[in-house]
């Protein structure tokens, strides 16, 4: 099998090597699926050694990172704010590792062998909102979330924000699954708001989404995702809003190979490309018949407001309080 | 009304069908901690072999078949190596997470999720009037309905059926009857290996067609809990799955209507409060009854 | 005697090498390197002191709740809600803890840890007053007001009790003051090893050198004759409830000042799970559960260390827990019995054909 | 009319030689670890006759029955009826072949219906078969009629009286027709006019050609009832089957016990000017599951003093006790133990003041089974103990007292449920009959027990008494009754329905059990 390498076999190649720490599961089309597109073009261009772990349990964080630590990893890339407390416990012990903190916050005392970068998500969202209340064919536009965590909680706020600024009538209806892979509660999430008018949906719900997307197919509607495109949701996808982190990755990686990489902050926006509305390239336009007419204007207005954003003429809110 | 009645049903048909599956093993004297797991075997079964082949017959036989084979292990188990029967439950399911994920993994590459064109039947085809959402449901919630009825019929009207409750509720009597306990217990098992496999399959089937890694979230032992707060009874278990699938559809509405008023959590925590309500009804009611609650661990260790 | 005890031990180690076995024939099949996968496992539980400090780190909440269990499930009652006992005991003490702010770490922490235990206690109490009182079943009311906890948890984590640090994207709650924090984040440290021992030496005694033990034990078997005893079912059930779920709040109180000092939202999602099969194998004594705990501790270290130093994919590392999981409370005998004995055998030892356990939970005489 | 002719029809009609049935053990042996229940039994038992099996508590008649029937599995040895052998170990086969057991401890699901336990022990063709809920009530009330039991077919069993349960299990075995019938102690739950029922419809039984076997422990039975009587001791045959006119009565008993029998009790005259240990006054309480409501003017015990209370079983017995004891609330009335009001008190209150109690089931309210010895004997809180359990001392005391009581156990750290019937209330006895008791009640005390065993029994408690101490006997045994009791109480529909003290009239009383009672 393609997975099935020796750890013996590895010992002999010569490159770095690389450990991904996600508290996602692969294997959803997800930030983790974006993660693990960057890590493999770094691995195929620089002959890294490349392992993905999944910590889905949060109390593990400290015990993973220092296990990497002790098997002398040359990079440890990880994902999200909830690592914070664990690289400022587990960083220090292993300066010879080089950690890279995805998604995270500056650090009030910067520590040298970690570089933080953070995103600014609420831009997509908020371009997302922008997208689904041009392109609505009725007045009202949904938001299916994971979990109620601050996280969503901002994203559906960016989201409602960019709905507001561009059609006020327009109403958002908004919901979670309450768990991150559950596609089948996604799809009946999904169906409720459709069934009340809801044609253009933003879907942050990891792999959850499926269940959104299956819901949109079968009752018409069109879908924004968080997630990479499959042909499986080509017909109603019609945007992915994202950090793209298989950019971030690979670029840090690159950085690590020329020997520019420094500890510090970084951040991923509109303005560098680090995050994004992006156009569904595979989008078949096979679903809700008005808002697929609508969406050239309605791609425009996003591209408006894109600048906007840019420019600081517009100011995304960020508010992480729950709705 | 009947969006919401639709909802729930399909909500409630995967519980339900393991529920009835949990029920017979009960009724035999197992309790069945695995549901969770067979029901993610079959799932990704269903939805493997009919990647791979196209035909839904040869898929769901397979996953009886694969769910049937996790079931005399099963019972091997705990009746041949006198394993502790909630352990080996629980591990069954742990071992189906892991196994079928494993499996995605080994056999398709990765863990993303598969997806496939195979669908359920929808043998209501009402396009139009009041009632055409129930077009929506498929074969099987008819089927945990027919089951439903069979398992009244067989448990309280068939020599069988009693045959089988007597394993559960006294083993002594039933050995007196000349009853083979044991492999009373085999066949309860394996029926419930088979109601755990369509339970799968509509899970999977139904209206995502796919199966992701770990897709059952805890309706297995959502089942389970199904089977008690139903006081081990076909209709009661029944009763019981579609008010899980009520609180599904309810919990979403509800998210909807109170929006802003209440944090989400506290709205999410209603099906569970109503279900602890329940229970406490339902025993309240089986005390004016005179029926004493069943409960005991003496002879888990 | 002896033999007995030789026996004890060998039964569970040679279960444990099957499972082994079977999963590295499975790994050995696909491809995967054995070799690795089993030094991944004897270097990530036990060879190196960091690897020992991993299986004690992750024995000890293993332990604390698994020891609550076993007192409930010994009397008859099947308190499956340590998670959510657990998660509201971790929230009491980090309330406590937050208030704190400064004030005297002899006066915080005590108060903290009591404040956990009792929280605990009150969680699970729910559902037993609702079985003793009402007669409704604690299999589901602990098991929904588990659902109830994770809830409450994440609502606090990214609300009232949210940490300010940051953006505060993460459903972190606020870090308890340095001063209090009773152990590093490795979890390992002399007040957690005290706990654990006051902890396991309570429950023995309770368990075994006390009236109550034996009431607990005559309560859980039959019922209708401790009343005729004039033992006080409801007294001695509300003290096993609240015992059980002040063991869990317990651990949450260890899990915030020990080694997380914070908390985030569904925190361990498996423990208290691994904790009922760690009471169970442990056959609902303290000692059992102690070493049951030990060992569990130590796969958990042994799977969190595997994907550092092997390829297998997570799946595959909780595939050989599961197996172990699956096998480790069958009993050697051979699977094929001779079902038909020659006739007049000299020798015996037979006993009768169906002589297993009835498996339901059932008391040895149905409550009247 | 005969139970039988319904059933066997036509062949109701062939001749009791020609029906007759054989039923023959060889060489039996039962082991359980290193311990022999059985070993090397041979026998040979004959149709239409009256077969009884005599022995101690734990001599293995339990076993034999059981390895008959198919519920154990011997380790050697081979049973065969009518020449042909029966599968090991194997109920269904057993039943297939026309064996039927009637357990003493019943077999019948507490949970079902009456028409549902009957239908579960049916072996006719159509297992998977439909019926409707009339097509069993009909069939259950034919099976009942046949047996001349009255109950309610959509009754359920736990709710039934033990009378009623008995006669069902004797039901369900008639309803398959069987060829070999074991009855396993059917007696000792009976009270005497059902005891009489019971003789005239083995009697009938085993005129039809049945191979019949009943266990027995009362010598006064097996006189009247046996056409042969076979002894096992320690697990071996010690009298094959004989017919019971060629063995005296003394030898019987000592064949059974292995040594002479020891003399009856001698019971200490009523005391005279004792002080009261119990009163209680218009005691009145609620009906206690199939138990009568009682309603009790008044009744005092002074110390050395026995009350026996006599009647047909669901009298009231158990509520008095249950209400004397505590465990079942009183609605009205009070009652005082030496003195001290214990009207409210808890079970355990009353436990302290010296009220011991030796219950009816002692399976049910007497042990737990899957406890060990130590255990269940430590569960008595006395004086002397506090908060802890000294392990070691409570073991000795319980090694103490069993010795002292000659129970059978090969260590205190077994579960009770290992023992015999009769070594199981030895252990209750051991443990009630202590220091610090002043008042007993004691619920058929000797139920299920052999003769040396009973004997033992009831002089422990005549001793007992005999220091002072008060004791309510409830007992459905007359002789028992008339042997211990200076005063005995007749209960008829709860309410007392005649006094009598020594020498007491046997017809009186019997006319005073039925008083009040229609028929
Ligand atoms: N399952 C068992 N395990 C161990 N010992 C047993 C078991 N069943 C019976 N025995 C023992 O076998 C012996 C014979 O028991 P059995 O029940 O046959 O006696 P019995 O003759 O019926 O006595 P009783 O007069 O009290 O009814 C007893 O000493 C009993 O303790
Ligand atoms: N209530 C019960 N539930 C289950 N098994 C029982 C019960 N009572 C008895 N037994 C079984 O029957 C075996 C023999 O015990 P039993 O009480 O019949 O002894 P016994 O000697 O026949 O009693 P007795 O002296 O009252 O006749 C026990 O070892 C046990 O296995
Ligand atoms: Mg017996
Ligand atoms: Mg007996």
């Amino acid at each position: 099998a393609s997975c099935g390498r020796a750890a013996g076999e590895e010992a002999s190649s010569s490159g770095q090597s690389v450990a991904l720490v996600t508290p996602e599961r692969a294997g959803d089309g997800g930030p983790t699926d974006q993660m693990l597109a960057g890590l493999d073009r770094a691995k195929a261009e620089f002959g890294l050694k490349t392992r993905h772990i999944e910590a889905t349990d949060t109390s593990t964080y400290e015990s993973t990172l220092r296990n990497l630590g002790q098997a002398k990893l040359d990079v440890v890339i990880v994902a999200y704010t909830g690592f914070t407390e664990a690289i400022t416990a587990v960083a220090p012990e292993f300066p010879d590792t080089q950690w890279i903190h995805l998604y995270a916050d500056p650090r009030k005392a910067e520590l040298s062998n970690v570089r933080t970068i953070s995103y600014d998500t609420g831009a997509p969202g908020f371009l997302a909102g922008v997208l689904a209340a041009t392109a609505t064919g009725g007045t009202k536009v949904g938001f299916v979330g994971g979990v109620a965590s601050p996280q969503v909680n901002a994203d559906y706020h960016a989201f409602v924000a960019g709905v507001r600024a561009t059609d006020p009538a327009v109403q958002v209806l908004g919901a979670v699954v309450g768990n991150w892979s559950d596609p089948v509660k996604g799809q009946q999430v999904a169906q409720t708001l459709l069934a009340r008018g809801v044609d253009v949906v933003l879907s942050y719900g990891g792999g959850s989404s499926v269940g959104v997307v299956k819901a949109a197919r079968q009752s018409g509607g069109l879908v924004i995702t968080d997630t990479l495109e499959s042909q499986d949701g080509a017909d109603v996808v019609v945007a992915t809003a994202s950090q793209n982190y298989d950019v971030t990755v690979y670029q840090q990686l690159s950085e690590v190979q020329r020997g520019t990489w420094k500890a510090g902050h970084l951040v991923a926006d509109l303005s560098n490309d680090g995050t994004a509305l992006n156009k569904a390239e595979l989008f078949r336009g096979t679903g809700a018949e008005g808002p697929r007419a609508k969406l050239p204007p309605a791609w425009t207005a996003v591209e408006k407001a894109r600048r906007g954003i840019v420019d600081k003429k517009i100011t995304v809110p960020f508010d992480t309080t729950g709705f | 009304m009947m969006d919401l009645l639709v909802l729930c049903l399909q909500a409630a048909t995967p519980i339900w069908l393991a529920a009835l599956g949990g029920l017979i093993a009960q009724r035999s004297g197992v309790l069945h901690l695995g549901l969770e797991g067979l029901m993610l075997s079959g799932a990704f079964t269903v939805v493997a072999v009919t990647v791979r082949t196209g035909s839904l017959a040869l898929a769901l036989v397979a996953a009886i078949g694969v769910n049937l084979v996790i079931s005399v292990v099963f019972w091997l188990l705990i009746s041949q190596l006198k394993a502790n029967a909630i352990i080996v439950g629980l591990a069954i399911s742990m071992t189906a997470a892991a196994g079928t994920t494993f499996a995605l993994v080994t056999i398709f590459g990765s863990q993303a999720a598969i997806h496939t064109d195979a669908a359920l039947p929808r043998p209501l085809d009402l396009t139009n009037g009041p009632l055409a959402p129930l077009g929506k449901l498929t074969v099987l919630t008819y089927v945990a309905v027919a089951l439903t009825i069979a398992a009244v019929l067989i448990l309280t009207r068939t020599r069988w059926g009693l045959r089988l409750s007597v394993c559960g509720v006294d083993e002594f009597a039933a050995r007196s009857a000349g009853v083979n306990v044991v492999l009373t217990r085999l066949a309860a098992l394996c029926a419930a290996g088979v109601c755990c496999a369509l339970a799968g399959t509509e899970l999977a089937l139904a209206n995502v067609q796919s199966f992701s890694e770990n897709m059952t979230q805890g309706r297995g032992y959502l089942a389970f809990i199904a089977v008690l707060l139903g006081g081990v009874s076909p209709a009661g278990v029944a009763a019981a799955s579609v008010f899980f699938g009520l609180a599904d559809g309810i919990g979403v509405r509800s998210q909807l209507g109170l929006h802003g008023l209440v944090p989400v959590q506290f709205i999410q925590m209603l099906p569970y409060l109503c279900t602890i309500g329940a229970m406490a009804a339902a025993a309240l009611i089986n005390r004016r009854r005179g029926v004493s609650p069943p409960t005991n661990v003496d002879d888990l260790t | 005697m002896i033999a007995g005890r030789v026996r004890g031990v060998l039964r569970p180690l040679s279960v444990v090498s099957i499972a082994i076995v079977l999963v590295l024939l499975i790994y050995g099949l696909l491809g995967y390197s054995v070799t690795a996968v089993v030094d991944g496992v004897l270097a990530g539980s036990v060879t190196s002191p960091s690897a020992a400090e991993q299986t004690l780190r992750w024995t000890v909440p293993l332990l604390l709740m698994g020891l609550g269990i076993a007192v409930a499930f010994k009397a008859g009652y099947f308190n499956v809600g340590a998670q959510g006992q657990m998660y509201v005991g971790a929230m009491a003490s980090l309330v406590v803890g937050l208030w704190g702010d400064g004030r005297a770490p002899v006066l915080v922490i005590p108060l903290a840890f009591v404040a956990a235990v009792l929280a605990g206690a009150v969680w699970s109490l729910a559902a037993g007053l609702l079985r003793l009182l009402l007669g409704a079943d604690e299999v589901v009311t602990s098991l929904m007001l588990n659902f109830v906890a994770v809830l409450l948890l994440q609502w606090s984590t990214s609300g009232p009790l949210k940490s300010r640090a940051g953006t505060g994207q993460a459903a972190t709650s606020e870090s308890i003051d340095a001063g209090y924090r009773i152990s590093t984040s490795t979890g390992v440290s002399v007040p957690i090893f005290v706990i654990c021992a006051a902890a396991v030496a309570v429950t023995a005694i309770l368990v075994n050198w006390t009236r109550t033990g034996l009431e607990i034990s005559l309560v859980g078997r039959n019922p209708v004759m401790a009343r005729w005893q004039g033992i006080n079912s409801t007294g001695v059930g509300l003290v096993v409830f609240g015992f059980s779920g002040g063991c869990a709040g317990l651990a949450g109180a260890v899990e915030a000042f020990g080694p997380a000092g914070s908390l985030r939202a569904g925190f361990s999602p498996q423990v208290g799970f691994m904790a009922v099969v760690v009471a169970l194998v442990g056959g609902l004594g303290a000692l059992g559960v102690l070493l049951a705990a030990l060992f569990f501790g130590a796969l958990r270290a042994a799977s969190l260390y595997l994907p550092v130093v092997t390829n297998l994919p997570q799946s595959g590392i909780d595939l050989l827990s599961g197996v172990i999981a699956l096998l480790i409370t069958a009993t050697g005998i051979p699977l094929l019995r001779r079902r038909r004995r020659r006739r007049r055998a000299p020798t015996a030892g037979g006993t009768s054909e169906v002589a297993d356990r009835p498996v339901a939970r059932r008391r040895e005489v149905v409550a009247r | 009319m005969s139970i039988l002719d319904a059933q066997d029809g036509p062949a109701g009609a062939r001749t009791r030689a020609e029906a007759a049935v054989t039923l023959d053990c060889e060489d039996l042996a039962v082991r359980f670890g290193s311990f022999s229940a059985l070993d090397g039994v041979s026998a040979s038992w004959r149709g239409g006759a009256v077969n009884v099996v005599v022995g101690q508590n734990g001599a293995g008649k339990t076993t034999l029955a059981r390895v008959v029937g198919g519920l154990q599995e011997p380790v050697a040895g081979r049973v065969r009826v009518d020449e042909a052998e029966l599968p090991w170990g194997s109920v269904s086969g057993a039943r297939q072949r026309g064996v039927e057991l009637v357990h003493q401890h019943f077999s019948l699901p507490r949970e079902f219906t009456v028409a549902q336990a009957l239908e579960l022990f049916s072996s006719a063709a159509g297992a998977a078969k439909l019926f409707s809920r009339r097509a069993l009530r009909v069939r259950a009330a034919a099976a009942l009629a046949r047996t001349g039991v009255e109950v309610d077919p959509d009754a359920k069993i736990g709710s039934l009286p033990v009378e009623s349960v008995q006669a069902l299990e004797i039901t369900r075995a008639l309803v398959s027709q069987p060829r070999v019938l074991i009855l396993d102690e059917p007696t000792a739950v009976l009270p005497p006019p059902g005891i009489t029922a019971l003789f005239e419809r083995v009697r009938e039984l085993a005129d039809s050609g049945i191979c019949l076997l009943l266990v027995l422990h009362k010598l006064s039975e097996v006189y009247e009832i046996a056409d042969t009587v076979t002894v096992l001791r320690d697990g071996r045959l010690v009298l094959p089957p004989t017919d019971p006119g060629e063995v005296s009565r003394q030898d019987l008993a000592e064949l059974i016990v292995g040594q002479a029998t020891p003399d009856p009790p001698k019971v200490a005259p009523p005391p005279e000017g004792a002080p009261v240990v119990l009163r209680a006054t218009a005691l009145a309480s609620r009906a206690s599951g199939h138990d009568a409501a009682i309603d009790l003017p008044g009744l005092e015990i002074a110390a050395g003093e026995i009350v026996g209370i006599a009647g047909v079983e669901g009298n009231g017995q158990r509520s008095l006790v249950e209400a004397l004891i505590g465990v079942a609330p009183l609605d009205d009335g009070q009652v005082w133990l030496d003195g001290v009001e214990i009207t409210g008190a808890s079970v355990r209150k009353r436990r302290s003041l010296g009220l011991r109690a030796i219950p009816f089931d002692r399976n049910v309210e007497g042990v737990s089974r899957s406890g060990s010895l130590w255990e269940n004997h430590a569960v008595l809180r006395r004086s002397t103990d506090r908060w802890w359990l000294a392990r070691r001392r409570q073991r000795q005391r319980c090694r103490n007292d069993l010795d002292r009581w000659n129970v059978r156990y090969r260590s205190e750290q077994q579960p009770a449920g290992d023992l015999s019937g009769g070594n199981v209330q030895k252990l209750i006895l051991a443990r009630e009959l202590n220091e610090g008791v002043r008042f007993i009640v004691a619920a058929h005390p000797t139920r299920g027990l052999d003769l040396g065993a009973a004997t033992a029994v009831r002089s422990a408690m005549a001793t007992a008494t005999g220091s002072g101490t008060a004791m309510l006997l409830v007992s459905a045994d007359l002789d028992e009754l008339f042997l211990l009791s200076h005063r005995i109480v007749v209960l008829c529909g709860g309410r007392p329905t005649g006094v009598f003290t020594a020498p007491f009239d046997r017809a009186a009383i019997g006319w005073a059990m039925t008083a009040g009672e229609p028929s």
